[in-house]
């Protein structure tokens, strides 16, 4: 029987070396895996070069990690946010390194390393900074630059459901580098709000299907996401 | 009237008179800060369906207190609301609808905007400044028109309606419409045409404060003002 | 008001060139628009190029326009099946030209035209006839081939369920193309079963969201799709 | 034993027999033709999961008649049903799973493989033929190990393991294993190794028919003949 269900974060982060790549889902913090960002910060891994849109947000998940030196390059899109405070202070003490890509471009290596292509031509960036030092090419007229994929050794994500093969549904815009992340991983994790049985997902909905995911974990209903969750459900 | 003395129009005038240029069916992006201001002046019985990078067609209005949902959110990261005939959709696939060239119209900030329609919306260059780029790229090169909302002035006063961009790029030759507290301008082959004076200006005044050739493109007869859809 | 819906498959495909390139969903017959490929064959359109997965089945859609004699050529992966009749007669006259493209590069330079990439490094068909006259590179060690995206002018799809906006949803292995079809093209014209209300189609579960879409059909329930169809709903 | 004369098992035997190197938690991608057959052997009461490249994880056995459905096929185009936890995906993504490496299995006919483990099985390079490559290419470039199920002899009793493709190439050194009616063998980097002999075949008479320098690693002591998943 296939079963990625882990019992609690801890184990579904174990393992993790120093100086891996780590994909972390969330726009802000929709989609932002805490509780497995939590467990990293104590299974102690370090020298991490960390892939996520943004660099943090307030003093919890990808900006505690950072506050706690384990951090050593951040490869995102928007660092500076108004809740940022951590990596602005690291980034300006010269303490983390930053690799700044524009998130279309982010969002396109991705892909391109779970898709098995080996690089693209890309127009966003063409003729401006972002560009420096990058292969360029005129096709049909229009300028492009040549970017490669972006690999991680683990991903971890936040989605909302899964079912023991690791089908995953996404809730709302908290979907955002969920899906393209786990593609990209050599070890996928996910935390979910819930498990399901095997079966209770519609495969029409199945957004991540489970071949990309090696590792599950249910953190419980949130609160406030009253939509589809009746009461009884809630407490986990 | 004289250099920075004039007057502009304040930005939610501005604001809905962008939204008199979003013909129904359009689907648009209305980037973070000043732009999505423009989202409450769209006829509510029109259809126009708003985009947000984040992975949605068909953002609604913000929410109320009890409708906040910390999983639907804008790309400025606020609550907003989804409306019927809505999708969601992941980042490389909502980026690929914006670089493929889906968008009819973003609405994007800017430090600068050169004549021939470059951008500089990103990076102030300092040495003390945390980069962030975010989506902008994506956005000033995707979409089919790329219109920037800005006051014409900084407030130095110096114009940001420039001949080169002094700031880092965010793309080259995207801009179509410049909409300024004093102004709206086409970037055209030929360089800047002011089409429309807001508030007390006069294309005069614009070419005073910007120190640029600026085509005089005002209708003269002021029933055919009203500028429709951006050509 | 936005409504894509037209009221029959004629209009449906009114306007479309001699000369044009059309996309055209399906793997086999499931997904295939027959109905829309029958209105272009009364349309009139000829001297067209066919992007499909496969070269027509039987004598219905695309093979019923190959046998009128209105493709020019086809750009396929899979032209040679069991009842490829009308395409194997014309491919051994000469009387049509074939470019033959490996299924994955087939939907990923569809896939490149609707997301604006310039060009794509693959390896699929390294090394073999396909990569003839192409332009190779080794990145990391393995060899690619250059790839170009695929643009149609229109796009004739097959899907399940739309809105008066164009979402779309598909139904089982009828999906195949379409998603990558409707992207790819300056207009997308859609076949469903059916049109359902504006806000019927749950947002988490469209496929294709509407931004992709110009026009939607509606050609009536088709029989043995029993488990999601109420006897009421089979009459339309 | 003398060449032909041999007799090798049937196609079902064959079938089995692969089925027994499928590991639980598998994900497989089964090709048009005799491969198909090896879903039969598959043990309901494990956990592989079948991939169709037309979109499709979770694949179930052949539906009644009863069952069939259209809009639910194989790559093949028959009938397919699916299972609980099952997927359904577009082509784009399909392909971009198998490109992407994250299959574990796939099982190919093949018209002609190499000791180096080049493979041929779309185009017999025939004047008249009408070629078709399918996800052929996709999926040999693709998963992690390309196992290939044929016989060993053609109709005219030529080998069919060659030393060198005289066929148009599916992809260059992307077999991992041959699975055939009178052994099996894997592609190492010293050439081919028999690591089962089938019906009543030898390595001696391998060597025979093939004309190929086979490297022999048949366990010589019988319990340990019973061949793992592939390393």
């Amino acid at each position: 029987m296939i079963s990625k269900v882990v019992s609690d974060p801890d184990d579904a982060v174990s393992g993790i070396e120093d100086g891996s790549t780590i994909l972390m889902s969330g726009f802000g913090m929709a989609g932002h895996p805490v509780a497995l960002i939590d467990a990293l910060l104590d299974q102690g891994a370090g020298d991490l070069t960390v892939v996520s849109n943004n660099a943090g947000n307030g003093d919890t998940g990808l900006a505690a990690l950072l506050k706690a030196g384990r951090v050593r390059k951040v490869i995102c899109s928007f660092p500076r946010q108004s809740d940022s405070w951590v990596f602005d202070g690291l980034y300006r003490s010269g303490e983390i390194e930053l690799e700044l890509v524009p998130q279309g471009n982010l969002a396109e290596r991705l892909r391109a390393a779970g898709a098995g292509i080996g690089a693209f031509y890309t127009p966003t960036g063409y003729g401006t900074s972002v560009a420096a030092g990058k292969e360029t090419r005129t096709i049909g007229g229009r300028g492009y630059i040549l970017e490669y994929p972006l690999h991680g050794d683990y991903a971890l994500i936040g989605a909302f459901r899964a079912d023991r093969w690791g089908n995953l549904v996404y809730r709302k815009t908290a979907r955002n580098f969920g899906p393209v992340m786990a593609t990209a991983a050599r070890i996928t994790v996910a935390q979910v709000d819930r498990v399901v049985g095997l079966g209770e997902l519609d495969p029409e909905t199945v957004v991540t299907p489970g071949i990309f995911v090696d590792r599950v974990v249910a953190t419980g209903e949130r609160h406030r996401l009253h939509d589809d969750v009746a009461p009884a459900e809630v407490a986990v | 009237m004289k250099g920075a003395s004039c007057r502009g129009v304040d930005r939610r005038v501005l604001a809905a008179r962008i939204a008199q240029d979003i013909p129904e069916g359009s689907y648009v992006n209305l980037g973070i800060g000043a732009p999505t201001l423009i989202s409450n002046y769209l006829p509510g019985d029109l259809d126009i369906v708003l985009h947000t990078e984040n992975g949605l067609l068909g953002m609604g209005p913000e929410p109320t207190a009890a409708e906040v949902d910390p999983d639907l959110i804008n790309a400025g990261k606020l609550p907003v609301t989804e409306l019927p005939g809505a999708a969601y959709f992941h980042h490389a696939d909502s980026f690929g609808m914006m670089r493929g060239g889906h968008l009819d119209i973003c609405v994007l900030g800017a430090f600068q905007v050169s004549q021939a329609g470059d951008l500089a919306n990103w990076h102030t260059g300092d040495a003390g400044a945390v980069p962030a780029v975010g989506g902008a790229m994506d956005l000033a090169i995707g979409a089919k028109q790329v219109f920037v909302m800005m006051d014409l002035l900084g407030r130095d006063g110096t114009s940001k309606l420039v001949a080169e961009c002094s700031y880092p790029l965010t793309a080259a030759r995207c801009v179509s419409r410049v909409y300024t507290d004093r102004a709206i301008f086409d970037v055209t082959r030929y360089g800047l045409a002011v089409i429309e004076v807001l508030g007390d200006s006069s294309v005069e005044h614009l070419r005073e404060v910007t120190g640029l050739d600026l085509i005089d493109a005002v209708p003269k007869h002021p029933a055919a003002t009203a500028v429709g859809s951006a050509s």
